[in-house]
């Protein structure tokens, strides 16, 4: 009782503060909103510079390191209310892989020159970071990477592939896994090394995908330098760092994430009815779509009312779960599936990749569904989550190593 | 679960240690095998009622604990583990239910505190015909000089052996068609002119279908406002619904743990086949079914106990998502276990054949994926 | 055009002699009957002496065997030509295992006294036979199987337990994988014997199901006797033995067999119409399951279309097809669908496990429903027949095995 | 395949051939990027005229050969799976088929032998909006003094940009909902009035939204009988379906063995992918949806050349089910592949994007299995 009338209190203090803080010009948009051509930069730079000095694009990092130093519950509330009024946080996004993954890594395993160095840039929105984890031959098999690290006295020196750097291109930062000893068998030998990108042996080249322009890039390191004092976690124990930079990444993918956008989306039964008509009744002219729709829905549902439960069982306290993987193979489907019905219902309007016949809704759902292929793939694809779920939660044998 | 009260998480271990040990999967079989009309153990019930779960829903006034849907959920889940058979659902939440929404105080003080002693066992008659389709009533409660007379036959009722008294919804208005014009009374199991026909089940347990032959009662007999009974029986079925998801839940979890069980310890081609992939991934899909399940059949129940309006989708919600996974769950413990699973001696059919029963209750997946539907509005 | 004048000319007289032959009393009817009370018997029994002595109880056996020396164009002819009349050829129905599985394999490996001993009684509907293959610890594994079978001069002692021995307590014989060299590796070692089963060491108890009383038995050997000249194929080949009776096991399940009930069933959708009723324009009321119905009778229609459409290809030459495993699956899930539907549209009333309130057509479902749940599981379960789909038609390694 | 006569297996391995070397993917996808708003390549269509494709279902009397629904899908299946690009389908299938079965002499003398040399392309102006629903066609065509006065739009016209000649489907009576009181019109693409809107779709091929404003034409325009143009529509719609069947097996099949391939050589763990069971049991699924998928495909084109009664039921059957596995096919495609599925630089894009169109034309699986049960009589 006494808890939830601090957080309602606090719940007050956040929602006056948005009120007064956020830019009007602002609301109801969201990322990708540099697109609408409209110029907001000024706007969205006050708005960041207010919520980095505010400590809220971080809100449960400590004080010291640019965050907020508050609870989960409060988090949750900030962003509750940001919804609410249209608003958003963009740091998160601004900052690529850094207040979602680095971030949480460097307070879980950097030193405290390292955390000094780092957080604060991040948790400002100022310095964006990017990963290199993947490589062109280890996909789901992660631990296969053949980057090679060499020790230079005061720094590696670093030669091979990345890909899929989301944002290497334009990040000034960049985490890399790479192998240091190798001698050693597949997961050990293995370091994580942190390196500024702005480097004459680093070079990107943006990958297009289905969907068009992405972010993704393949990163090469030609004698690229990491300073020795960027070492994360012990040599040759970067497998560690890589799986809680992993856990981290299923985390923030599990749809229980941040608000990133103020825009409410049209519920897809509206669109559809939109779109498809209705009968006599009131219900869906198509009722084999209806039937999908209604399955998607619920589907839908039943994920939000499983990350309320989570998060109420785990008493606020589920940073890294071990139901993270079911909440990424569920936030998938329902994302997936939602992205199919759309697209269908739509009929030939849903089937436009640019130009006039279109409305910006119609184009938008069709990249939308060709991007969101990705999300069973990348951060560890479907099937690498059931092998964890398997493995980790159900207790049965490994299945993907040999015997 | 649910971040259980101290009180809650106190029950759930006494029903998980009751079922388990006193109404096993064990005494159901003894009891189908006896083929007992009543489809269920007298001893059974009367530990129920001893434990005072009969009181969990009902008002301190009428000698219950007034604990809430969630907390009866806890219980109903963990008798859903273990097959256990007994009125309690039908009478203790259905019935119950009925009289504490709609009941006047005296029909309250008359029934509510036999409830909890075990020595009344309400039930609701609902439908017409085979499938559940409460706007479909068409049988009539014709109005007499002081009261009605109804005629027709109710299929199906639950308990409908051993109820003492019957909440029975019949149409005083409206067309069928429509949930205007229904009206709920409550008849006496023994009243002239009231007729059961014992249903022999796949699940074992005691349904009949009813007839009703002109069996008259009185005014005092009406449960809530006449014509006015659509709300009223559609918030009781609501609850029902929600009950059987909790129910379900405890049913298909059982049988996931018995699945994953198995997986662990039966070998083949030299390994304990969950170590092969396409098993592995299964049990995972099935867990993730199953957490979201979860999420599903107690968002109901507390959506119930805080009053929210939006009670009736997440009913729906629970029953169609519950009962999806409770089909698709009990089809895979009969197959992962392969011959052993079809043999009547190992359990599985039991759960495979409650499984049917309790998805078509009180409304299938397709009746409540069609209501969620229309209560979004499309 | 020439064959099929010829196969257009036995069919008239295929039709023209069931015309003449199959007795009235019989028209509709199909095996179960005995259950609905009326006393056949001594029709079914002439029916049954009528189709041997043509040779139609096996059509496509040879002549001196007792079958009828026909093509497989032609056995089909007559089948279609027994449907079309309501009639039936029940004859591999009561040899249990004997006209599907034993007889093919005894043509394939049998020496000319196997045969000369063993088919006809067979082809002529009078010596059932049940086949010993699965042990309670081998399942889908069958080469673990453990009944040991020890040379004693002109027979073999046999001593262990067989499961799901169908028919075992009503069969005359029995063929029997057994182990012969308990030295070699698993599949290594096994033979496959035929023994009478009227002797002192075979005992059988049946076994009660989910759906009720079965066919299926356990069977034990204890010191049971089987004569060396009824050692089917080499000495400790049998698992080529094995492997050729699971094809034409596959192939029996693939919904190709023969004609064995003259019965018409209702439609499903007609039944959905009856219990669920209409809309105003015709449609089922319940378009949620209209919807399912329609997949399912799209599937069964896939399903015989591609029946048609093998046995097209193989210019009517299908009786070991690699195409089983497919098909078998497929027939696996259009019936298990077909069974789910019905119990879901009969409602209430497809919850039924005995009594007056049900008709006998809802009880039938009911335990029809019950008793297919074998369907996935029996003859090499639909797991097993992905392995073979995946090993043997699509050329992918083994997984299986370990390593 | 069917069993094939001589001369269809010939035309299969011509077709495969001829696209596997002169049409494969990267022709389209050199196509694509020069952003062709014809959306294919000329010198490939006039390949295909030169072959004498376009004549495969006009009669020899019109200079075709006449050779049947079986044979023009066998080499649209092996065009499917190169994603080859032409207005093969739209002119020698779909437009030749209206004309031979609803034209007059007179109008099969003017269009089919301009059809087989390629000088006319053809193409079927049908639904009003952007979802296929041939009864709720609500363009009008006016009658005027000598003939008819069209206005509306017709929405996804395939191959709209290039089409010579229109068949437009437009209300001569009846209402909106009835397939009853449609009539086809013959309009020249130059008529004044017609304009052509061109769609820059995912799939990168050429479509319009055609809009007729007052575009008059005579009463020799009308093909087949004024009114009575749904039967006919429906006819020609089927043969479109079963022809775009053929195409999605082709394209589906192609996704199939790039798969396997992938699955066989792809190494992951120390093992190549496909040993895993999870992927091997997937790929057998798939497999098997595939025979019967091809079943149905073939099955729907031999009884349009048989002129069964079952026509309507199995040209839906195959759309239906084709699509069904074309769906899944494609999106497995870009699955199993993983991150180099999702680049451009592949092809797996390709078929998922071409695969969404080739559902939607003519009805997709929803609509196919609403008429399925309709002609089924449920």
């Amino acid at each position: 009782m006494h808890m939830s009338d601090d957080l309602n209190a606090f719940r007050e203090e956040a929602r006056q503060w948005i009120g007064e803080n956020f830019p009007e010009s602002l609301k109801g948009k969201g990322i990708g909103m540099e697109e609408s051509g409209e110029d907001l930069g000024a706007d969205l730079d006050r708005w960041r510079e207010r919520l980095a000095a505010r400590g809220w694009g971080a809100p449960t990092w400590p004080v010291e390191y640019g965050g907020g130093g508050l609870s989960q519950s409060q988090a949750r509330a900030i962003n509750q209310e940001l919804v609410a009024a249209g608003a958003f946080n963009h740091i998160p996004m601004i900052t690529g892989m850094g207040i979602t993954m680095v971030g949480p890594t460097l307070l879980d395993y950097g030193t405290d020159d390292q955390k000094a160095r780092h957080l604060p840039g991040i948790a400002s929105g100022e310095i964006r970071w990017c990963l290199g984890l993947s490589e062109p031959n280890a996909g789901s098999d992660l631990a296969s990477l053949s980057t090679k690290a060499v020790d230079a006295g005061d720094h590696f020196v670093l030669n091979g592939q990345k890909i899929w750097t989301s944002g290497a291109n334009i990040s000034q930062w960049c985490g890399a896994v790479v192998r240091t000893d190798p001698n050693k068998p597949k997961r050990d030998g293995i370091s994580f090394v942190m390196l500024p990108m702005d480097q004459e042996g680093v070079e990107t080249r943006p990958i297009r995908l289905i969907a068009g322009a992405s972010p993704f890039c393949e990163t090469f390191f030609n004698d690229a330098i990491a300073e020795k004092r960027d070492l994360l976690g012990p040599l040759n124990e970067g497998w560690t760092v890589v799986k809680r930079l992993l856990q981290h990444e299923r985390q923030s993918q599990t749809g229980s994430g941040m608000a990133s956008s103020g825009a409410k989306p049209t519920p897809i039964q509206e669109l559809a009815k939109g779109y498809v008509g209705t009968d006599a009744d009131g219900a869906l002219a198509d009722a084999d779509l209806r039937t999908r729709i209604t399955r998607h829905l619920m589907d839908a549902k039943a994920h939000g009312l499983t990350i309320a439960r989570i998060t109420a069982e785990a008493k606020g306290n589920v940073e890294v779960s071990a139901a993270a993987s079911i909440l990424k193979n569920s936030a998938t489907i329902v994302a997936q599936t939602k992205a199919e019905l759309t697209l269908e219902l739509m009929g030939a309007q849903g089937l436009g990749w640019e130009g006039e016949a279109f409305t910006d809704q119609e184009l938008g759902t069709v990249r939308e569904w060709l991007g969101g292929k990705a999300m069973s793939i990348y951060g560890g694809s479907f099937e690498v989550q059931n092998n964890i779920i398997s493995k980790n939660i159900l207790g049965l044998p490994e299945t993907t190593q040999k015997g | 679960m649910a971040a259980l009260t101290e009180e809650q998480s106190m029950l759930k271990d006494q029903a998980s240690a009751w079922a388990t040990e006193q109404a096993p999967v064990q005494k159901f079989r003894e009891m189908r095998d006896s083929g007992a009309a009543e489809g269920f153990t007298p001893a059974t019930w009367e530990s129920m009622v001893d434990m005072g779960w009969t009181g969990i829903l009902i008002p301190e006034a009428y000698g219950g604990s007034d604990l809430g849907y969630l907390t009866f959920g806890v219980v109903l889940e963990q008798l859903g583990r273990q097959l256990t058979a007994s009125p309690l659902f039908a009478s203790a939440l259905v019935g119950a239910s009925a009289v504490i929404l709609g009941g006047s105080d005296g029909q309250k003080q008359q029934l509510l505190p036999k409830v909890v002693d075990g020595s009344e066992i309400l039930t609701l008659a609902v439908d017409d015909g085979p499938r559940h389709a409460p706007a479909a009533i068409a049988m009539k409660a014709e109005r007499t000089g002081d009261g009605f007379s109804l005629s027709g036959t109710k299929h199906f009722v639950v308990e409908g052996m051993t109820a003492t008294t019957l909440i029975v919804a019949a149409r005083t208005g409206g067309a069928s068609g429509s949930m205007d014009g229904l009206s709920l009374f409550l008849v006496p199991g023994d009243a002239p002119g009231l007729s059961r026909a014992r249903l022999a089940t796949v699940d074992s347990r005691g349904y009949a279908n009813v007839t009703f032959d002109g069996v008259s009662v009185g005014a005092d007999a009406l449960l809530g406002e006449a014509d006015q009974g659509g709300v009223l029986l559609d918030a009781v079925l609501d609850r029902a619904r929600a009950g059987l998801g909790a129910e379900m839940l405890g049913t298909a979890a059982q049988a996931f743990d018995m699945t994953l069980e198995y997986l662990k310890t039966r070998e083949q081609f030299g390994r304990v086949i969950g170590s092969f992939q396409a098993l592995g991934h299964r049990a995972a899909g099935l867990f993730t079914q199953m957490e979201l399940a979860r999420s599903c059949a107690e968002a109901a129940l507390q959506a119930i106990d805080a009053d929210t309006d939006d009670v009736a989708q997440m009913c729906s919600l629970s029953k169609a998502r519950v009962g999806d996974f409770l089909h698709e769950m009990s089809n895979q413990l009969i197959q992962i276990h392969g011959g052993i699973g079809m043999t009547d001696e190992f359990d599985a059919g039991f759960y495979l054949k409650r499984a049917r029963v309790l998805e078509a209750l009180y409304g299938n997946q397709a009746f409540h994926r069609d209501r969620y539907a229309r209560l979004l509005g499309f």
